[in-house]
């Protein structure tokens, strides 16, 4: 008799399955956790700690916080920043000080891991949102911070 | 005609088969070559190195900060978990006194990975199978877990959350909130895994009693986590060593005597349960304070020996630090669970068919960077 | 000859008053097998498209949506994207038998779909032996997935292959010996013959129990006969790759692929018209108008095909050998007594009939 | 019309037998015989035989090719080419050929077949009573002897599985396993 009742048993397990697939198809148009996502851009938001690319923000003088301190290029595990100095003579005390030429990050070779952000002193580089980094050549993932002929912000030390 | 003439006139051959490194099965670039007489295997033999990227040797050039990132690249699906194994060690090296809070932290979201990575598994093992609609309901619950690590550390897989120390930084707001919604979202949602594969007439065939592993077997492989807990063999780290805050918490191990592919799968639904668990006791009285004990910044361990063991989503994850006192690692060395597990394949397969093969394989919850480092 | 066309007879008589009798006829068999072939096609990419969509909402997902409107164009950009892809093949492979295997399978299941009365007249072979020629039709179309394992010259598809063929041998029991037990009441094996029995009640309510059972047996042998999950070894993703199909590109793949989809049509359509009244409509509510029993009869196969798609994409794989288990000692041994169940109904008259 | 159909089957049949027997490449053979039977249905379809041609599809190419194939898998590379016949074989295959030949087309030349019109096909129920009729012109002894015929090719089929399964749980592996 348990042959009959391996089939019973077995018809009304594979039925329960079917119950729930059949239940989320009933359902397919509610639940699609699918994200539209070329469509949705407009709409489409990032968390705020969402760690895309490392930016050294602006203000509207051009002015920038990087010291030149070379503390991100440091923690970075993997070589990914690299920054140009010089010690040039600062206009307003005339004093030689070590200033940034050029803040060269390297996308290719980042993992976010986020180690450059929390090292630096002076807040000068934080994370962006954009997380679309694919390019068609690879040279184009190297980029420099700091946006031509920027200085740095007054008041910022060290 | 008596059996042996028999025998002669009908000899078969063995082959080999290569299964992977691009092999649906194998979850990654693993290699298993197979000898196979018909279907049924006669041995398997992993291949490893495919995607072998020399992690430990590596660590042996980076600071102790930088070490940890190196951990996410892992076992990716643990890799929360990985993290907060070398922060302990560091941490327990330098004797430094870590807040509550961050210990609280630090176990809900070592749950949460835990829960998302049994999740994928999951998912995958319904694919394995052939039963391809889990993968998506499993995907569907983890991304709510994605979704609170995103908000809290900035990203989804490779969170690189913890320091030596504390935390990178503080929860978000919506931490606690979003947690509890999820607990309560999957609490209806695990019933329904059960009732979609784990109950299923075919998945119980395809599962009992194959790919049979014995409780001396299981240790004497070295065997850890719902692999060794699926034949009987109690060794959870959470409990028997606990570290961070488990000994806070009250949970029970989950232990299978049966020691087939069932039972493994058995032991990380109900894991899954505990899991659940141990959150709920946690979330609500996160204690206040700070999130990171101010560190040098560059750390120096002290000359010595230094090991600690945690228990990610695939068993017992070993940290071995040999320092010589200065601030890189003399020899860095990860004891993990995927491989000493992967070991045990050829064992608990021979004598299968392919199919068996791939289910007892899933079961395993093999992750081959995990293997390879 | 006495190949009944009957399909749309105006047709017929029209051609034959214009032309001479030879030329006529070589006409009509053309445009017969131009509808058909535009049957087949149509029918392949769409039930294609429909898999997906399918597919999609049971898994929470929405599915092709981009290439027309709501995807319909899909499938056709897939086929034109086949057409032009390279044909790749291993270098030790038969090359004749390997390129002929996709052959066998596509003619085989266009064959089948000429023997279906899909309304009243429309139907291109009314053959008298209906159902068995069906059952020796579907029979050879093994050996195209068969020859297409061996040949490719590649060891998954080489298992696929074995695997099919043990498993095509099998199932066909099962297959026939569930459709004789409804021929047990229809008395006939001839299509239209067998419609035209089950204008007194669909013959799933004629032979009610043992009917239902010969139902349930022949979708479960019928998913089998097509490959398709919960029995789909000879693929098998997860464990050979693709299966026998491993080492094909291009339009050859592609002919593997739209006739699993033609004979999953096929095996719904047998379903259709011998359980439940082919192109009839329910209690006969639309008999006035002929042209609605294509509606009838094309949507009862959807919702078999529906059905099929649900096992598809809710079960796991079977082992091979549970899946021989099944057949040998749970198929089969039932149908058998099934069959001396539905004997004894027919009988003692005991069906049901309006 | 149907002369067309006829000589165009009777040429297929023709060439694919000859290629049969000559391909070098086993399951290219047994492919070529398949068209044979293939075209042999053609003609009872032709004919209006069509429960016989249904037959020779589903037993012949269905069932008997099937296996074969199924067999020459299991046995056969795909490299493998079968060897050479020698000279002295092949003609003396020839001539038993030709004679076979010859007696068939002598008792067809001698033998008048009287034409008779038979348009109109068996019915199903007359095959079905015919095969199990005991009366004279019945088919139920020929029918029972096949049935015992394929009883005894099951358990011969039968012995072979098992003596093989007998075989290979012999090894240590198996036992190793259940040790386990």
């Amino acid at each position: 008799m348990s042959y009959f009742g391996d089939i019973y048993r077995g018809i009304k397990t594979l039925l329960t399955g079917m119950s729930v697939t059949g239940k989320y198809f009933l359902h397919s148009r509610k639940g699609a956790i699918t994200q539209q996502y070329p469509d949705n851009r407009d709409t489409l938001k990032m968390f705020d700690r969402f760690r895309g690319e490392v930016v050294m923000p602006h203000n509207e003088n051009n002015e920038h916080r990087c010291t030149g301190c070379q503390k991100c290029e440091l923690a970075c595990p993997n070589g990914s920043i690299e920054i140009i100095w010089d010690r040039q003579i600062d206009p307003e005390s005339g004093k030689k000080k070590k200033m940034i030429d050029q803040h060269i990050y390297h996308l290719g070779m980042c993992t976010m891991c986020g180690l450059c952000i929390e090292a630096c002193p002076t807040d000068a580089i934080l994370w962006a949102q954009n997380f679309e980094n694919s390019v068609y050549n690879r040279a184009y993932l190297t980029k420099v911070l700091n946006k031509p002929g920027s200085k740095l912000m007054p008041g910022v030390e060290e | 005609m008596d059996t042996t003439t028999i025998k002669s006139n009908f000899k078969s051959e063995e082959y080999f088969i290569n299964m992977g490194p691009q092999h649906p099965a194998t979850h990654g670039v693993l290699r298993l070559l197979l000898t196979i007489d018909g279907e049924i295997i006669k041995k398997v033999e992993p291949d490893l190195g495919y995607i072998h990227r020399s992690i430990e040797k590596m660590c042996e050039r980076d600071s102790y900060q930088q070490i940890v990132h190196l951990t996410d690249r892992m076992d990716y699906l643990s890799s929360h978990i990985n993290n907060e194994a070398v922060c302990l060690t560091v941490e327990n090296a330098l004797q430094l006194e870590i807040p509550e809070r961050v210990k609280v932290i630090r176990t809900i979201l070592g749950e949460l990975t835990r829960l998302a990575s049994h999740q994928l598994w999951w998912g995958v093992m319904g694919m394995d199978v052939g039963a391809l609609t889990t993968y998506f309901y499993g995907f569907r619950d983890r991304e709510l877990i994605n979704d609170i690590f995103e908000e809290t550390c900035g990203a989804r897989l490779t969170m690189n959350y913890n320091i030596p120390g504390g935390l990178m930084f503080d929860i978000h707001p919506n931490f606690v909130q979003r947690t509890k919604d999820f607990i309560t979202h999957f609490k209806t949602k695990l019933p329904e895994y059960d009732r979609l594969l784990t109950g299923n007439v075919i998945f119980q065939k395809r599962m009992k009693g194959v790919g049979i592993l014995s409780k001396e077997d299981a240790i004497s492989f070295g065997a850890s986590g719902p692999v060794g807990r699926g034949s009987g063999y109690s060794c959870d780290v959470r409990k028997h060593h606990p570290y961070s805050a488990y000994n806070q918490v009250t949970f029970n191990e989950v232990l299978k005597t049966e020691g087939d592919s069932l039972a493994r799968y058995q032991v990380r639904i109900e894991e899954m349960w505990e899991s659940m668990a141990i959150i709920e006791q946690l979330i609500d009285n996160i204690p206040e304070g700070e999130y990171k004990v101010a560190t040098n910044a560059v750390i120096k361990l002290p000359k010595g020996e230094f090991y600690q063991k945690v228990e990610t989503a695939r068993g017992e994850l070993g940290v071995y630090i040999n320092s010589t006192g200065t601030k890189n690692p003399y020899r860095l060395k990860f004891r993990s669970p995927g491989f000493s597990n992967l070991s045990l394949l050829n064992h608990i397969a021979v004598g299968g068919k392919i199919g068996d093969l791939v289910a007892s394989m899933a079961t395993l919850d093999l992750v081959i960077p995990d293997i390879d480092r | 000859m006495n190949i009944s066309l009957s399909i749309t007879k105006n047709i017929h008589n029209w051609l034959f008053s214009i032309m001479p009798e030879g030329v006529a006829s070589i006409t009509e068999m053309v445009l017969i097998a131009v509808v058909y072939l535009a049957i087949f096609a149509v029918a392949g990419l769409y039930l294609v498209l429909l898999e997906r969509r399918v597919a999609a909402w049971f898994q929470l997902r929405i599915g092709p949506n981009r290439v027309g409107y709501q995807g319909l164009l899909q499938t056709m950009a897939d086929a034109l994207k086949l057409v032009s892809k390279e044909l790749t093949g291993t270098i030790k492979a038969d090359k004749f038998l390997y390129n002929l295997a996709p052959y066998f399978v596509i003619v085989t299941s266009l064959m089948a779909l000429a023997l279906f009365p899909f309304t009243q007249e429309f139907q291109a072979f009314d053959i008298n032996i209906g159902i068995f020629f069906l059952i020796a039709i579907s029979s050879i179309g093994v050996i195209g997935i068969l020859l297409g394992g061996w040949a490719s010259n590649n060891k998954f598809a080489m298992i696929g292959a074995m695997r099919s063929g043990v498993q095509t041998i099998s199932y066909e029991l099962s297959v026939g010996l569930s459709l004789i037990t409804m021929v047990l009441i229809s008395g006939s094996l001839q299509l239209s013959e067998i419609v035209e029995v089950q204008k007194n009640g669909w013959l799933i309510v004629q032979g009610h129990v043992p009917a239902v059972i010969a139902f349930m047996i022949y979708m479960i042998a019928g998913t089998a006969e097509t490959n398709r999950a919960p029995f789909d070894l000879v693929e098998a993703e997860s464990e050979l790759g693709a299966g026998f199909h491993t080492e094909y590109s291009g339009m050859k793949f592609a002919y593997f692929f739209l006739a699993e989809f033609i004979n999953m049509f096929i095996i719904a359509a047998i379903a259709t018209t011998i359980f439940f009244g082919g192109w009839l409509s329910p209690f006969g509510i639309t008999e006035s108008i002929p042209i609605l029993g294509l509606f009838w009869f094309l949507g009862k196969t959807l919702v078999l095909i529906f059905l099929m798609m649900w096992f598809r994409w809710t079960f796991p794989r079977l082992r091979v050998d549970q899946l021989l288990t099944l057949e040998w000692k749970y198929l089969l041994p039932l149908n058998l007594l099934n069959i001396v169940l539905m004997a004894l109904i027919v009988w003692l008259n005991l069906t049901i009939q309006f | 019309m149907e002369k067309i159909i006829f000589y165009i089957l009777a040429i297929i049949i023709i060439v694919f037998a000859i290629a049969s027997v000559t391909s070098r490449k086993m399951l290219r053979s047994v492919i070529y015989l398949l068209f044979v039977l293939c075209g042999i249905a053609g003609i009872y379809f032709l004919i209006d035989y069509n429960f016989l041609a249904a037959i020779q599809l589903t037993v012949y190419a269905g069932g008997i090719i099937v296996l074969i194939i199924f067999s020459v898998l299991l046995v056969h590379h795909i490299e493998m080419e079968l060897e050479d016949i020698k000279t002295s074989k092949k003609i003396l295959v020839g001539l038993a050929s030709l004679l076979g030949l010859g007696v068939f087309l002598t008792t067809i030349y001698a033998y008048n077949f009287p034409v008779i019109e038979n348009s109109n096909s068996i019915d199903m129920d007359t095959i079905g009573l015919g095969l199990l009729s005991y009366e004279a012109g019945g088919f139920i002894l020929p029918f029972e002897v096949i049935s015992v015929l394929l009883l005894a090719a099951m358990i011969g089929a039968i012995v072979i599985a098992k003596g093989t399964k007998i075989a290979t749980s012999d090894k240590p592996k198996g036992k190793s396993l259940e040790k386990n």
